[in-house]
């Protein structure tokens, strides 16, 4: 219930910025999409902590930006290595051991780690594991210090025991 | 248009509305013996409120309906002058005596669990065929001849045999490219003239009608319609959708389809084109002549060849189509009023000839000749039936093959084309030959088989009800007559 | 929204110059990226060249335009698309993925194996 | 393997919702901008077929099942038809939304709005069933075997009775 | 007008070269990465375009085409895996009819 | 009139209604009674000779009773009128049918032949086409009847169902339809474009409206168009039709169909061409020579046939251009030789397809080298044959001999020489195809078939059925009565003409 | 050929490329034996007939057709009405011979014109 | 967009073919947008990138995307094509130019669309006053012709209850029956 509310919060907020009118008739007509989207979404069981990671909360706010700040970074580097003539590459692939409790601190990790240039996440598998393709060894080695996967944990926020793996498909 | 004072005739808006809103209930139904029910009260509601129309056009000329209360060309209105309304009277007689019909024959050809489904689509098909009658809007027509057209399709592919979806899926391409084609010709038309109502068409075409845009927009739009009309050799697709299509809908299409097809080439032609004589400006008469001839001959004689009945039918139609365009493509009044009447005997006719054959296969589950084997004595009602209309088909007169040959060729000579009115007659001999193909087969050779028995009453009535409606018009052509001539005259004088 | 930036002092507002610098930003990485998925040599690699395009690239861009907004739905309706294609990109990398390894093609080697700049084009799934 | 899809799971539950806001966004903005019931339909559906590109034709329906996708398509040429229905009976042309109400604007506006909302119903509608339909083979099940060939178009078995579905 | 005009550039350049990409391939995942690439260029080009024409009304079309872009991605990767869309389906179920 | 309550109007429409009312009670009564069916089929035979009698009176008093019964086209009513020549026919064709059906009866079950409600059914539609070509006020009517006539004698020709009769079938109906339709249809609609009308119309209504080749070709359209008249080359179908049960073959020969062919051609020449416009043009000379070439052709064919049937058959084509021979001759007196001849040739000729089928039902014999002595075995049949010859050649006393006579008269005379000349040729050679049967038939030896011959069972054989031979002998004595009384044929022939 | 002569030719060029391009779509459906293919050159076929219409919709210096306050000039909405129900009607026809498509492999074993035609031939000789 | 449309003529393999497709399409919908028609464009990209995709791609997982290689060019086709484009080619030159604001197309029916339908109908997208109201009859039918789509790929694969294919199990069911008559019949 509580994820239900908090996603019609989210959706009326989207149908203001979307709409950008306030008349009457538009708003009642938004509140009743909001409804019927997220009784939609109920049947679709997709309203949960997943779907809607209200939970995640101002934690993020310190994460995303120095995930800017990083894909920056990353791209400046690959952006190097494809200007430069020999174009010195190593792809290849790694292992690399993700330490979030749930999915969506999996998710965001996993995705993190495609959105900063040089490293691509290319599986997930049971035991927390990504493989990882990596341009270079740098790249490699970047996503291998662990800062970037101890961010994102700390984002998620989780206790040890909280929240169960892999929430209800 | 005329400014004279028209009448605003809601029927002439529920004719198309009625089934088009009936399709969406079977489908909420979801049950087969309602969505029947449905169907067949509507297809009687259609034939009410077409005969009340006609009624109504012979005793005010014209009848018009803007819808969304706007006024053309700026909306979009429903037109019909006495033409249209014998067109509707066609699509709603054979409406009316399918659907019955359909009841029994549709139980044993179409899966079960979607036969609402099957009436739905029948009830679009016969909307999308009334809506391209009555309607007064270039762009409109196109829309409602896609609704006819795709729920044509689909009900092709319900046949039994394989080959049902292949002549389905051939269909849709041509008739995809062929509503395409119209499409250009009416936008090629809409860049010169500004408009895509028909009668503001009409009056703005003479000024420009010399342009090689309009020239380009008049081969599309015949050629366009051509293909759907399965006039020579655009025919390809016809043969085999009449063939494997189920029973009911190769009745329903043969005896509806080619003749709202015709309908549009004779808008196009003598109310579009209406103000300018058509002939003058572009070298049509010719070409549509020879193919008209070329259809009489190569397709009756392919007809000659075939061992399914069915098939052969359906070159016989192609060869009746040819018929229809020879009488519009001498643009007399007399050879368009022969085009007319034969669009309504002709459907009749094959109506009748497919109804009859739809119950052997229904009693037989097979259709080529020799199933037929001494059917004659197994099913004599229906075998009567094929009897009346096979020799409607020769054109034997007390049929309705006659008047409209006789018409045909009465137009022929009025404008010293006598070639014309002998190749006429030569080619009912081919219809000669093949009719009687069947007669021999089943009348004269000896039963194979022993389990065949007589089809049941609700498909013996229709079938024999449409026989006696052809008979009776075939005795009495005045009236059918009069209202082609009626009609023709109407289109080349305009309103 | 963004009046307080467009007073006419100079020849160029202030709000015209971060647009500049987000746009031509923006411009070099997308183009770069463009050359990096000509470039690498395997479908894996060329990822990163996409990868650029859709962050730094795209991104950039996006918001060089909002600052040329006169409109504040604009802007928001920029930053929805911003989001979303921030959210999506790396997850249709991640589908494709999934599927190119599924399709046969090699990743490449794995770390523990000796680094060769790889060149392999072997795939079932030639057009 | 289902933990392989934890990250394609958690981001379409997050777009679902959003994807389908922007259609019902697109189906009320139609007058302002581009969009409008057809489009705003297409919107909804590719909501639901991503959703069961990611969890499957038979999870989504059990959210939207086939017969509501059916009633939904029905229903939505009956909302058209039924608009223009009750302007006949209102004593205007069919379609004709001025009779609705005692404003042009007005009328005209709740016509507009209905027609079109009865467009998004019959496209959602109609894109569900139909991917519903198409995906809902399994492609094995649907390989070609030559010896099956002509059984597969065989007539059917004459059923007892016309209410059995 | 030339910011917008070197953005359009920019946009069309990457976009001509990943369609090089998608031309030369040379396997089919490659030709999905840069069309799925030149979607989303799209989706700038789009933006920009409105800014050029001045009506915002093309950013709504912008976010549908990242939106498609999304999903056709996202439905061709999940073709190319299972050759089959519906995927997972087991047992039968009320029917489509 | 017949019944004080039955108007002309429905008299004549009932003359025409009233075999189908009795071919729908025959289909009914089916296989299930056949005796009953029989009765029927006898009984409407007779209501209907009377109703077409009663009709008689009015018409030798100049009267043309005339109905409409609906407009098939605007302004092209399907109209009967009783003229003398159609009353004639009527009376000819209605007459014979109870003769027929007399012959059927023995014949059909005889033969133990299969279809036989088929057949009386197809019959009786047959009759009534023949009264309504009979009795047609306008070409279309007239064309109506002829197809209607047409396609009800197929199942008749083809009624054994065997390939050969199959084949038959094909050439007969294939004939009769192409020349219909391709000529007579279109010479129709020809005229009906030029004068606006299609009634027979005392004294034509062409004249003054066509000339030369026009005239020509119009001519040609309708002589070839109207095959059941049999001019060569489109004769075939006679032949071919041969495969059909003898009661089929003297419906075709002598009762109804070709009389219908040769009535269409009198009634064309005289009502639609008239005799005026036909005499000043001249363009029918090639109709005259084209008739004799038929005369002296098919009697030559005749001559070589050993198949009893299909001499009769080629007798046939050679008598029916007697009569489209006196057409062309165009002088009244030769009309009425017509008219006359058509009778005359009904009488006879339906006396022999009677006798042959007599033997055939007897003796199981159809060529004529078998036919030697059989005169002592079925005196009866022979004597009737003989009877029925002696009318072909022309012999008095029978009918034959006074249709010829006025036949001839005209041609001398219009001074037609070559008219002259065929007559007589052809009275030789009728003679010469006629008189061996009849020589071998009494004063010949029989000769046995050999005992290997699946038919020699039938050797010892001795009259056919009773109802055939009281059939057979009633036509035959109508032969020498028709000689003695030719008043009612002669003066419908004359009213036909006009008087002369 | 003067200047201004072709530079009225060149307002064609829209038209002409249009053409081109319904021109292929008609030759890949009626020339490819590839039932799909036929179903995409439907497609293409049809796209190139909206691009023509569109364009003749086209008023220079105007702006879409959505009431704005100082826009004077708008292009001419009936083209677009029209091709959007076009559009539909297109989609309507794709998705009905996809599923004749999928119908037709199933029973015949192939999508391809001529092996369907040679198999129906074959059928028709044992018939 | 000449060159997908060219290139779609010579791909072999389908998958190819669907994504060119998409492409073409998207390209289209640029198109259109240049062209002010927003609706269109808005359209174009859902239904011809979107949906059109997504079942093409349904078709080809249930048959095959392997195109077989015929060598058949076809000169009639080819003529065809030409003498059509011809015609077509031939019919543009009397028409308007591109963008000509004389043009009579938008003189006489758009006039009142663009002048009078913020006062008579309302809304400020003249094409949702067309669509909806001066011509919403066809709209009705568009709407009517997707249902008659649904409706149709329903009957043609729709599948029956419990079953995967409409006639998977008719052929199962025909196979037990056999089965069962084996058993009947003593061997
Ligand atoms: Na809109
Ligand atoms: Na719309």
């Amino acid at each position: 219930m509580l994820h239900a509310i908090s996603m019609g919060a989210a959706l009326a907020i989207l149908w203001a910025l979307l709409s950008g009118m306030f008349e009457p008739l538009l708003l009642g007509l938004g509140l009743a999409s909001i409804i019927v989207t997220v009784w939609i979404a109920h049947r679709m069981d997709v309203v949960d902590h997943e779907g809607h990671p209200i939970h995640l909360g101002p934690r993020s706010v310190i994460y995303f930006p120095w995930l800017v700040w990083e894909i920056i970074k990353s791209n400046w580097d690959v952006a190097k290595i494809i200007l430069s003539p020999k174009m010195k590459i190593q792809p290849h692939i790694f292992k690399t051991k993700a330490s979030q409790l749930s999915d969506v601190g999996l998710t965001t990790y996993a995705n993190s780690i495609t959105l900063t240039p040089g490293t691509v996440t290319i599986t997930m598998e049971m035991d927390n594991s990504f493989e990882i393709h990596a341009l270079t060894d740098a790249a490699r080695e970047g996503v291998e210090s662990g800062e970037m996967d101890r961010r994102c944990t700390a984002m998620e926020g989780m206790k040890k025991t909280a929240v169960p793996k892999g929430g209800k498909s | 248009m005329s400014g004279a004072e028209v009448m605003s005739d809601p029927w002439l808006l529920l004719l198309v509305v009625v089934p088009l809103l009936a399709a969406p209930v079977c489908v909420l139904l979801r049950s087969a013996g309602g969505a029947w029910s449905i169907a067949t009260a509507v297809s009687w509601a259609v034939l009410g409120i077409a005969i009340k129309l006609l009624m109504t056009v012979l005793e005010k000329g014209e009848v018009v309906y803007r819808i969304g209360g706007w006024d053309a060309p700026w909306g979009i209105e429903y037109r019909l002058d006495t033409v249209g309304a014998f067109v509707v009277l066609i699509v709603a007689i054979i409406g009316a005596l399918v659907l019955p019909y359909a009841k029994q024959s549709v139980l044993k050809e179409i899966r079960h669990d979607r036969i609402y489904l099957f009436y739905t689509m029948l009830l679009l098909c016969l909307s999308g065929l009334l809506g391209i009658t009555v309607t007064g809007d270039a762009f409109n027509l196109f829309v409602f001849l896609e609704i006819s057209s795709l729920s044509s399709y689909v009900l092709i592919s319900l046949g039994q045999d394989r080959r049902a979806l292949t002549a389905a899926f051939r269909y849709l391409i041509m008739g995809t490219i062929g509503a395409t084609f119209y499409i250009i010709g009416v936008g090629l038309m809409y860049q010169m003239t500004g408009t895509l109502n028909m009668a503001d068409l009409k009056t703005i075409m003479p000024a420009v009608a010399d342009t090689r845009t309009i020239m380009a927009a008049l081969a599309f739009l015949t050629v366009g319609i051509s293909l759907k009309l399965a006039l020579f050799p655009l025919h390809m697709w016809l043969p085999n959708a009449y063939t494997f299509a189920p029973s009911v809908v190769t009745v329903f299409l043969a005896a509806t389809a080619t003749k709202v097809s015709a309908y549009i080439l004779l808008r196009i032609m003598l109310t579009v084109f209406g103000e300018v004589h058509l002939f003058d400006v572009f070298p049509l008469q010719p070409v549509l002549i020879a193919m008209a001839l070329a259809a009489m001959f190569l397709a009756s004689l392919s007809a000659i060849w075939q061992q399914n009945i069915k098939r052969m039918l359906a070159y016989s139609s192609v060869a009746q189509i040819g018929y229809i365009v020879l009488g519009i493509a001498l643009t007399t009044e007399a050879g368009i009023a022969g085009g007319i009447v034969h669009m309504f005997n002709h459907a009749m006719m094959k109506g009748t000839a497919f109804m009859a054959i739809g119950a052997v296969v229904f009693a037989t589950g097979a259709v080529t000749l020799r199933d037929l084997e001494g059917i004659g004595k197994q099913m004599p009602i229906t075998m009567g039936a094929f009897v009346v209309a096979g020799l409607g088909l020769i054109g034997v007169p007390l049929t309705p093959g006659f008047i409209s040959k006789w018409q045909l060729i009465m137009a022929s000579l009025e404008v010293d084309m006598w070639p014309l009115a002998a190749l006429i007659l030569l080619s009912s001999l081919l219809a000669v030959i093949y009719v009687w193909r069947v007669f021999e087969v089943a009348y004269l050779r000896e039963p194979k088989r022993t389990d065949v028995s007589e089809v049941p009453m609700s498909m013996l009535v229709p079938t024999w009800s449409l026989a006696l409606i052809a008979v009776y018009f075939g005795a009495n052509g005045t009236f059918t007559l009069d209202l082609a001539v009626t009609s023709a005259r109407q289109l080349m004088e305009g309103f | 929204m963004f009046e307080f930036l467009q007073t006419p002092v100079g020849p160029l507002p202030l709000a015209d110059w971060i647009s500049w610098i987000c746009i031509v930003i923006g411009a070099f990485f997308a183009i770069v990226g463009a050359v990096g998925i000509v470039r690498f040599p395997d479908v894996f690699s060329r990822m990163h060249g996409a990868g650029m395009v859709d962050t730094m690239g795209i991104n950039m861009i996006l918001v060089g335009l909002m600052f040329q907004a006169d409109e504040w739905i604009v802007i928001v309706k920029l930053g929805l698309i911003l989001l979303f294609i921030f959210f999506t990109s790396p997850t249709t990398t991640f589908a494709l993925a999934r599927a190119a390894i599924h399709g046969g093609v090699n990743p490449g080697p794995k770390a523990d194996e000796p680094h060769k700049t790889a060149k392999q084009e072997t795939t079932s799934s030639n057009t | 393997m289902m933990v392989e899809k934890v990250l394609l799971r958690v981001i379409a539950k997050l777009l679902i919702p959003l994807i389908m806001l922007f259609a019902f966004y697109v189906q009320f903005h139609g007058d302002f901008g581009p969009g409008g019931g057809f489009q705003a339909g297409v919107i909804f559906a590719v909501a639901f077929i991503l959703y069961a590109l990611i969890f499957g034709v038979r999870v989504a329906r059990q959210a939207i099942s086939a017969s509501m996708s059916r009633n939904l398509l029905a229903l939505g040429v009956l909302v058209y038809g039924g608009t223009g229905v009750a302007t006949m009976l209102m004593g205007g042309e069919f379609l004709s939304y001025n009779v609705l109400a005692d404003t042009v604007h007005g009328a005209q506006h709740l016509g507009i709005f209905v027609v079109e909302f009865g467009v998004g119903m019959t496209v959602a509608g109609a894109m569900i069933t139909i991917f519903y339909t198409f995906a809902g083979h399994s492609s094995s099940q649907l390989t070609f075997r030559r010896g099956d060939g002509m059984h597969v178009d065989a007539p059917a078995p004459t059923p007892k009775s016309t209410e059995d579905r | 007008m030339t910011m917008f005009a070197v953005a359009a550039i920019a946009v069309l350049v990457s976009m001509a070269l990943s369609m090089v990409r998608a031309f030369i391939g040379p396997t089919v995942f490659d030709r999905i990465l840069a069309v799925n690439v030149s979607g989303t260029l799209t989706v700038v080009l789009i933006s920009v375009y409105g800014f050029l024409d001045g009506r915002p009304d093309f950013l709504d079309i912008a976010l549908l085409y990242g939106l498609i872009n999304f999903i056709a991605t996202i439905a061709v990767s999940k073709y190319m895996k299972f050759r089959d869309l519906g995927h997972p389906i087991d047992g039968p179920d009320e029917g489509d009819v | 009139m017949l019944f004080d309550y039955l108007s002309e109007a429905q008299a004549i429409q009932l003359a025409v209604i009233l075999p189908l009312i009795g071919g729908l009670l025959i289909a009914w009564m089916g296989e299930r009674n056949r005796n009953l069916r029989e009765t029927v089929s006898l009984t409407t035979a007779v209501l209907e000779f009377i109703l077409v009698a009663s009709l008689t009176g009015e018409v030798l008093d100049g009267a043309r009773p005339s109905v409409d019964l609906f407009e098939m086209l605007p302004g092209l009513a399907i109209t009967l009128t009783v003229e003398p020549l159609g009353q004639l026919f009527a009376l000819i064709a209605s007459g014979l049918w109870i003769v027929n059906t007399v012959y059927s009866i023995g014949y059909m079950r005889g033969n133990k032949e299969g279809n036989q409600t088929r057949f009386y059914v197809c019959f009786a539609i047959a009759i009534s086409a023949a009264v309504g070509i009979a009795y047609a006020g306008n070409l279309l009517t007239l064309f109506l009847f002829y197809e209607v006539m047409t396609i009800s004698t197929y199942p008749l020709v083809t009624h054994s169902g065997k390939d050969e009769a199959i084949r038959g079938g094909r050439t007969y109906l294939g004939i009769l339809m192409a020349t219909s339709i391709g000529f007579l249809l279109l010479a129709m609609l020809w005229t009906y474009n030029i004068t606006g009308t299609l009634d027979f119309v005392e004294g034509g209504i062409l004249a003054g409206q066509v000339q030369g080749p026009e005239l020509a070709i119009l001519m040609f359209l309708y002589m070839y168009g109207i095959g059941k008249a049999a001019l060569m080359p489109v004769h075939r179908w006679l032949p071919a039709a041969m495969v059909a049960p003898t009661p089929v073959s003297a419906l075709l020969h002598a009762v109804a169909v070709v009389k219908a062919g040769v009535f269409s051609v009198v009634k064309v020449v005289v009502y639609i061409f008239g005799l005026d416009l036909l005499t000043a043009e001249k363009s029918d000379d090639w109709l005259l020579f084209m008739a004799g070439f038929t005369i002296i052709a098919a009697s030559i064919i005749a001559l070589r046939q050993d198949n009893l049937k299909r001499r009769l058959a080629y007798s046939t084509v050679s008598q029916l251009s007697y009569v489209i021979l006196a057409t062309a001759i165009l002088a009244p007196i030769s009309m009425a030789g017509a008219a006359m001849h058509i009778a005359a040739h009904a009488f006879g000729k339906i006396t022999l397809f009677f006798a042959a089928g007599s033997i055939y039902t007897a003796a199981h014999k159809t060529e004529i080298s078998q036919l030697d002595g059989i005169g002592k075995r079925m005196p009866f049949t022979m004597i009737a044959f003989g009877i029925g010859a002696l009318s072909m050649i022309g012999i008095p006393p029978t009918a034959g001999f006074i249709s010829k006579w006025f036949i001839l008269s005209g041609a001398l005379e219009t001074g037609e020489a070559f008219a002259v000349l065929i007559i007589v040729a052809s009275t030789l050679l009728n003679a010469g195809y006629f008189l061996p049967i009849i020589y071998a038939a009494f004063f010949k030896e029989e000769k046995p078939r050999p005992a290997d011959d699946p038919y020699a069972k039938y050797d010892n054989h001795g009259e056919a059925p009773l109802a055939v031979v009281l059939a057979l002998s009633f036509t035959a004595l109508g032969t020498i009565v028709l000689f003695f009384y030719p008043d009612v044929p002669l003066a419908l022939g004359r009213a036909l003409v006009g008087g002369w | 050929m003067d200047w201004d002569s072709i530079k009225d030719l060149l307002g064609l060029t829209n038209y002409w490329v249009a053409i081109v391009l319904m021109m292929s779509g008609f030759y890949i459906v009626i020339a490819q034996d590839n039932l799909v293919k036929k179903v995409v050159g439907l497609n293409v076929f049809q796209v190139a007939v909206f691009v023509f219409y569109i364009s003749m919709g086209k008023i220079d210096g105007g702006s879409a057709p959505i009431l704005k306050e100082g826009i004077e000039i708008y292009s001419n909405p009936l083209p677009h009405v029209l091709i959007l129900t076009a559009i539909v009607v297109g989609v309507a026809t794709t998705a009905l011979a996809l599923a004749l498509v999928v119908r037709i492999n199933h029973s015949y074993g192939t999508i391809e014109e001529d092996e369907i035609q040679s198999i129906e031939h074959e059928e028709e000789d044992i018939a | 967009m000449a060159v997908t449309a060219f290139w779609l003529v010579r791909l072999r393999n389908l998958f190819a073919v669907v994504m060119l497709t998409g492409i073409y399409s998207l390209f289209a919908a640029a198109l259109y947008l240049v062209m002010d028609a927003v609706d269109v464009a808005f359209t174009e990209a859902a239904v011809g990138a979107g949906i059109s995709t997504v079942l093409m791609l349904g078709t080809l997982s249930l048959t095959t995307d392997k195109e077989k290689v015929h060598k058949k060019p076809s000169l009639m086709a080819l003529v065809l094509v030409l003498m059509t484009g011809g015609v077509l080619v031939y019919g543009t030159f009397d028409m308007p130019r591109y963008g000509d604001i004389n043009a009579p197309i938008h003189q006489h029916v758009a006039n009142r669309y663009i002048e009078k339908s913020g006062d008579e109908v309302g809304p400020p997208n003249m094409v949702t006053s067309v669509l909806a109201s001066y011509r919403g009859y066809d709209t009705l039918g568009e709407t009517a012709v997707v249902f008659t789509a649904a409706v149709g790929v329903l009957v043609i694969i729709g599948r029956s209850k419990g079953t995967f294919m409409p006639s998977s199990s008719q052929a199962r069911r025909r196979r037990e029956d056999e089965r069962q008559e084996q058993e009947d019949t003593p061997s």
